[in-house]
């Protein structure tokens, strides 16, 4: 509960806020703060320098231009939830910010915080690379957009290095896009003990399976059959942590089983 | 371009009134209002932000003030418990229908079950069960099993 | 939590022989090493600050050889002591020559105590994971670096032997950790 | 939704009924609601430092060496405790068993080892909560780490032994045996034998933490202890002979307590460390408990593995008792156990009327963190062995659940009932509750709804849990345990007066944490004394100083509407009957023709002005008392200690009295399976109570709802799960899930009242329940699982992945039971 010491600023723009980053070594953007503040409460481990971006409204827009849905780094789960764009262009991500832990958090949470933290049971992270989303980092050197399923790197790491800031997710537009979400929880609405994401397009399935490993595990069975999933799931010879909610087997079974109800939902949404 | 400190001044108003302190940047929000401002009404009950228990209004928003900075709190408009009876010797509805079906019974988690419930009320004046229970989904209670709460909550929506 | 798995190194197998048993070319493959120190041929210590994505964790860790029948397999104790954790690992590698380079096939033993296991399981076991995979890389970068500027085994000087540590870089290394 | 019907066997007590038996809005809401509640750790004072724990990361190990100096070298540091200082400063804590347990020395820091992760190890006190932390840090403690035992299975070979001064990790083991195992057995058709089942570590982890405000008076030696301990009149007794100090000098105050359940009655060890920083350093400390503390090192609830059960039943279902090997497992040091060692015993029968039962009980230490009583305290785990046993025999010989029990229950018309071991059941309906239960889950539609269920790939299952929450506790069952112990019977004190202005001023010994004694308390006193509740100021939390208490004064083992309310009775009555004295003498006529009512003593039909208000009475004894006779001097302020009558227990055959009341509750619930992944969703539920006279019927119905909520969690999620080398894998809310509004399903309750015949007011004390939802929800299972190869539901928790297991391999749960021909 008690933190160590740390340094805080508060920057007014994303530019000032990327030369904070770059210039203190040690530094971690602070967004929505429910996982990293829970993280320092446990003193495992402490970044030396906070750069808060809660004063950056620009991050908090979420747009439609074209074919994409953009949603700034900084856009909470409540916004997201209540957002007509995203309703009209991309219903999964409502419905799946709805199911994350409680309405306090769902109040501060952002976007960026959850798939920076990129925690192996997060929802959010085995979506994006579902949907093909690319995310927009911005550091000293100019911008560059990465694809989600090369975003994630490992637990707490992403391809936005240091010195480098999340600007926003940009997800394809497709109002009655064929999309899935599957999960089994710690209780209802709990923690995820599995998950999984799906989003068939053209005949194909991207099925994306979290909770089983450091990052997101994309799969593209041959079919969206319920054997070919399974066959892909089986292929994709999962190694998942053993913990108190499941033993490896069987986190890897309820992977197959999420993996199949994702892709139902998706097939009963496409239709 | 402001640079990184350790502590910082700080101006926020609780429950209408503001508040000028310096307060270390490792502070949490929850010891900042329990300990710095002595309204010892929000409680802790948990270290990974699950309890709910230090719910406040922060900005019009149910948030648990466990997992905000004191710091990050400058400049914002606070509201706990301490400031949800309209007057000293007069409870607000929610109050009084908490009372009314018994839907408190040791109290710690009331605060935070009021704040959050609040919060809905100021947005759906008429919930379902469902909807309260969601609500309250953060806010865990160990005494009642939270019959009573949700019944309180949807009933002072009813008679709204 | 058991951890194992094999590693094609190019090298031969004396030149991995000579770098697993070189205290100050294994304190480098620890992530976020900021320090170290070689008390004896058997044991040294090195001062980590673990990258953890969201902040780092220091640590001092104690490594001690336990076993050795160079060149086929060495036994290694690493006892690290945090804030806030505890670590307790038993590492064993086993080479084989394989053509011209050595296929190493290692099993770690890892024992987190403290409140950072509170973070629970799942989470740990992917960091833990990820560690090793950074130590591995490190390996193999340190093998391929060695093996290049020997020309294989330097003839005469047996690794264990002290001379062999005179001509060694002072002072602490920067971090080998590459840019993610 | 509750439905309430009142049957009455037996006439009420003559009180006028009132205010007794409404459900009055609770004197504690208004300060509650508004935040204004006091908790310890919202008391101040100038100059206090914060206490932060130095926690051992080793489950077992030797101290080698600590090292404060770097912590003393931080500015804002007050100072530091270590074990050392606490083993020449205080004596061990008193054990209550025989040896081996008896030799075991429980100081309080670790003194020369550490016993579990998270023990505390040492002590700092700074001027903050964030630097004593920091300090905490700084303190170097070296460890030489030795082998750990996390299953009482293998700690009670004493390999490895835990507290060399006790020489066996053996904290004390016995044999009950009461009517005939042996006839029974050649009577029986049956025997069926279940090798082992298992009730799992986990505790109601009340939201409050634990914690004190500790402040010490050099001039008078006094401690305050502005805390949240719930059982104060035995945490005296255990810490003033430790700190070698009168027991009146540890003042206990408590306010607003965030909940109990039992776990904040072991908190001796950590208050004396705070009794010792606050003197040594001549200011006060507060200690707050962070959740992953209490969750590693506070109070756990007793696990228990039951071997080589063996039970004796007719074909017609008629069971004629059983024969079983119980293991317990303590965590490091006993403290408030053995008593968990015969505590069960209260229950020994459960609700069934077989006469023939046979525990060889044993209670061993492991590395895990220390027990303390949790809600259902020991009765819990053995009303779950019995009703596990009902419901296997039931599923092997193809009987029917309900028929099942309702041929074993005790009668009504057997009450009072003596139970094989001299316990006597006072009154209760146990085939009625459990009727209006099944009409709650509409159990007539049970099998239409399971089919409709498969249809969705859904395996639907109902259960039972009947269970009794034993209350008020006859001390004297620890002599069965060790007979030198000089504790027997119970008590409870409270004091009432009539101040100068007419108040009434109620205080109690108990220690309320959400049970509404303030409110209850009016109630009484108002009925008895004849005014409005309004009137009755009942002082808040407990107070040494109110000098309202006695020795096993608190609140706790479900007692308070029994032992409080009696003590408020007997001091109401004692006060009352001195009012009509005194009416009488001022009006000049006989006592019978006073009455009191509306806050007035009057003659009853008398003229109006012939009534002197209370206040009149109250001025007349306080400040103007000249013309009252000479022999005649009456004070209005009346302490009374209610004690209720057990009579000596026979400690060679273990047979007594060992409690005063029984409440029912009975559970039925219906739930679904999820085939696929074991997952479990609960879609109906019913509880139904029967404690006697209900003082409040909506805080009693609050126990029942507050009870089951700890049972589902118990149930499906909630344990204490330890890896091999003794580190706690769910220290916290994160890997610890309690049910939250979502995972609670809208509860049924319902209620009857069958008056105690052994108590002041005919109410019982409730409040635990027995754990019946623990029973129900693992009946179900089974029930569910039942068409997929009958597996055996062997554990208390079955969260999904045990599901999910006992579907993949039905066969290896089964192989656990045999039914033999007898």
């Amino acid at each position: 509960m008690l933190l160590r010491e740390v340094e805080y600023a508060r920057p007014s723009s994303v530019d000032e806020a990327i030369r904070l980053l770059a210039a203190n070594e040690g530094a971690r953007a602070l967004a929505g703060g429910q996982t990293l503040v829970n993280v320092m409460k446990a003193r495992a481990a402490s970044p030396d320098v906070l750069v808060d971006l809660n004063s950056l409204d620009e991050l908090r827009e979420i747009s439609v231009s074209g074919e994409t849905l953009q949603l700034g780094a900084m856009a909470t789960y409540t916004r997201i939830m209540a957002s007509s764009e995203v309703d009209v262009s991309r219903p999964i991500l409502a419905e799946v910010a709805a199911q994350i832990a409680d309405v306090q958090v769902r109040n501060r949470g952002t976007i960026g915080g959850n798939i920076c933290s990129n925690d192996p049971t997060n929802h959010l992270p085995p979506l994006l690379v579902a949907l093909g989303a690319s995310m927009t980092i911005r550091g000293a050197d100019g911008e560059r957009t990465v694809a989600a399923n090369e975003f994630f790197l490992g637990v707490y790491m992403t391809a936005v290095g240091e010195g480098e800031l999340l600007l926003s997710v940009s997800v394809p537009a497709a109002a009655n896009a064929a999309d899935g979400f599957a999960s089994v929880t710690i209780g209802r609405d709990g923690t995820c003990i599995a998950n999984a994401a799906a989003s068939l397009a053209g005949g194909a399935a991207r099925v994306v399976l979290g909770c089983v490993d450091a990052v997101p595990i994309l799969l593209e069975p041959a079919g969206t059959d319920e054997e070919s999933i399974r066959q892909a799931v089986a292929a994709a010879s999962l190694e998942p942590p053993s913990d108190v909610h499941a033993s490896a087997e069987y986190r890897r079974h309820l992977a197959g089983v999420c993996a199949v109800r994702a892709v139902q939902q998706a097939t009963e949404r496409g239709r | 371009m402001s640079q990184p400190s350790l502590s910082r001044s700080i101006a926020v108003e609780v429950n209408g009134e503001v508040y000028e302190r310096e307060v270390d940047a490792r502070r949490l929000l929850v010891h900042f209002i329990r300990d710095d401002l002595d309204l010892t009404g929000t409680h802790v009950g948990c270290d990974t932000g699950n309890c709910g228990a230090c719910t406040i209004h922060l900005d019009g928003q149910a948030v648990k003030s466990c997992m905000v900075l004191a710091v990050q709190a400058d400049g914002s408009k606070l509201r706990t418990v301490e400031g949800l009876a309209p007057s000293d010797d007069q409870l607000s509805p929610l109050q009084q229908s908490f009372s009314a079906h018994h839907a408190l019974q040791c109290g710690y988690c009331t605060p935070g079950m009021l704040m959050s419930a609040s919060a809905l009320l100021e947005q759906n004046p008429r919930p379902t069960e469902e909807e309260a229970r969601k609500a309250i989904q953060g806010n865990i209670c160990r005494c009642t099993g939270y019959v009573n709460i949700v019944e309180a909550i949807v009933s002072t929506g009813a008679s709204a | 939590m058991k951890v194992e798995g094999t590693k094609e190194l190019s090298a031969s197998r004396d030149v991995v022989w000579q770098v697993l048993n070189d205290p100050a070319q294994m304190a480098k493959l620890m992530p976020g090493v900021e320090g170290f120190e070689v008390k004896d041929d058997r044991n040294w210590q090195a001062k980590v600050k673990i990258p953890l994505g969201l902040g780092g964790l220091r640590m001092t860790i104690d490594f001690t050889k336990v076993e050795e029948r160079p060149p086929e397999f060495a036994q290694l104790n690493a006892k690290g002591n945090g804030v806030g954790a505890i670590m307790n690992m038993q590492t064993q590698f086993h080479l084989t020559e394989a053509g011209t380079g050595t296929s190493m096939r290692w099993e770690a033993e890892v024992k987190i105590a403290g409140p950072v296991g509170a973070m629970g399981q799942r989470v740990l076991q992917p960091i833990i994971n990820q560690q090793v995979g950074n130590v591995l890389t490190a390996l193999e970068k340190q093998v391929s670096e060695a093996a290049a500027s020997t020309g294989g085994a330097q003839q005469g000087i047996h690794p264990g032997s002290p001379e062999a540590y005179e001509a060694d870089p002072e002072g602490p290394t920067h971090s080998t950790e590459d840019k993610s | 939704m509750s439905t309430t019907e009142t049957s009455t066997t037996a006439a009420p007590t003559e009180l006028q009924k009132g205010h007794i038996g409404q459900s009055i809005p609770r004197k504690e809401d208004k300060r509650l609601v508004q935040g204004q509640g006091i908790f310890f750790d919202d008391v101040r004072r100038h100059g206090m430092g914060y206490v932060h724990f130095v926690r051992s990361p080793h489950a077992h190990a030797k101290i080698l060496s600590i090292d404060v100096s770097a912590a003393l070298e931080l500015d804002g540091v007050y100072g530091t405790l270590t074990g050392d200082e606490v083993a020449i400063q205080t004596d061990p804590f008193f054990e209550m068993s025989t040896p081996p347990g008896a030799n075991i020395k429980d100081y309080a820091l670790a003194v020369g080892r550490v016993r579990f992760m998270g023990e505390p190890v040492a002590a700092v006190v700074a001027r903050t909560r964030e630097l004593a932390r920091d300090a905490a840090e700084l303190v170097e403690v070296e460890y030489e780490p030795l082998d750990v035992l996390v299953d009482a299975r293998e700690s009670v070979k004493d390999e490895t032994v835990m507290h060399d001064d006790a020489g066996s990790n053996v904290v004390w083991s016995g044999v009950f045996d009461w009517g005939d195992w042996e006839a029974a057995k050649a009577e029986a058709d049956h025997i069926v034998k279940i090798d082992e089942l298992h009730f799992h570590r986990f505790s109601s982890t009340p939201l409050e933490c634990s914690g004190a405000l500790v402040e010490y008076e050099k001039a008078s030696g006094q401690w305050t202890l502005h805390c949240n301990h719930q059982m104060p009149g035995v945490g005296a007794i255990w810490m003033a002979p430790s700190l070698r100090t009168g027991i009146d000098k540890l003042r206990f105050i408590t306010r607003d307590i965030g909940g109990g359940f039992g776990n904040k009655i072991c908190l001796h060890p950590y208050y004396v460390t705070l009794c010792l920083l606050a003197r040594k350093l001549n200011r006060p400390v507060n200690w707050t408990e962070w959740r992953t503390d209490q969750h590693t090192a506070n109070a756990h609830g007793n696990e228990r593995w039951f071997h080589d059960v063996e039970v004796a039943v007719k074909s017609d279902g008629t069971m004629l008792g059983f024969n079983v090997k119980a293991l317990d497992d303590c965590g490091a040091f006993p403290r408030y156990e053995p008593l968990g060692c015969i505590i069960w015993a209260q229950v020994t029968a459960g609700c069934y009327g077989w006469r023939n039962i046979r525990v060889d009980f044993t209670q061993v230490t492991t590395n895990k963190s220390p027990v303390s009583p949790n809600r259902g305290y020991s009765r819990m785990q053995h009303l779950w062995l019995t009703e596990r046993i009902i419901d296997i025999v039931a599923t092997e010989l193809d009987l029917d659940r309900v028929e099942i029990r309702k041929r074993n229950y005790v009668k009504t018309e057997q009450m009072p009932y003596e139970t094989p071991n001299g316990c006597v059941y006072d009154s209760g309906d146990y085939a009625r509750c459990l009727d209006i239960a099944l009409d709650l889950i509409g159990y007539d539609t049970i099998e239409e709804r399971r089919a409709e269920a498969a249809a969705r790939g859904k395996l639907l299952g109902f259960g039972i849990g009947s269970t009794l929450d034993s209350g008020t506790n006859n001390f004297g069952q620890s002599q069965m345990l060790n007979p030198e112990l000089q504790f027997s019977g119970n008590n409870e004190a409270a004091t009432v007066k009539l101040d100068i202005f007419g108040e009434l001023v109620v205080t109690l010994g108990t220690v309320p944490q959400g049970q509404g004694h303030e409110t209850t308390a009016s109630q009484v006193v108002a009925d008895i004394v004849g005014c409005s509740p309004d009137q009755v100021n009942v002082r808040q939390g407990h107070d040494t100083f109110f000098n309202s208490n006695a020795g096993f004064s608190g609140t706790y083992a479900s007692q308070f509407a029994v032992t409080g309310l009696g003590a408020v009775k007997g001091a109401a009555d004692a006060l009352r009957a001195e009012m009509i004295q005194l009416a009488a003498a001022v009006l000049q006529c006989e006592e019978g023709q006073i009455e009191l009512a509306d806050g007035f003593a009057r003659i009853k039909d008398g003229p109006a002005e012939a009534a002197l208000p209370f206040m009149a009475l109250g001025a007349i004894v306080n400040a103007n008392n000249a013309f009252l006779p000479p022999d005649f001097n009456p004070t209005l302020n009346h302490r009374f200690v209610y004690r209720p009558y057990f009579g000596p227990v026979d400690v060679e055959k273990k047979m007594g009295k060992l409690t005063l009341t029984y409440s029912t509750q009975i559970h039925a619930c219906v739930l679904e399976v999820d085939r696929e992944t074991g997952v479990v969703e609960i879609v109906d539920y019913a509880a139904v109570d029967d404690c006697g006279v209900r003082i409040h019927p909506q805080i009693v119905e609050g126990q029942v709802h507050g009870a089951t909520a700890h049972a589902i969690g118990a149930a499906l999620h909630e344990e204490f799960i330890y890896d091999e080398d003794g580190q706690l894998l769910t220290s916290n809310f994160y890997d610890y899930h309690v049910p939250h509004a979502l995972d609670v399903p809208a509860l049924k309750t319902s209620a009857i009242e069958s008056p105690s015949p052994f108590t002041p007011l005919g109410s019982k004390g409730m409040g635990e329940g027995g754990g019946g939802g623990i029973h129900c929800i693992g009946s179900a299972i089974q029930d569910a699982l039942k068409p997929v190869g009958k597996p055996i539901v062997y554990d208390s928790c079955n969260p999904y992945h045990r599901v999910w297991s006992m579907l993949q391999d039905p066969e290896r749960t089964r192989a656990n039971v045999e039914v033999v021909p007898a």
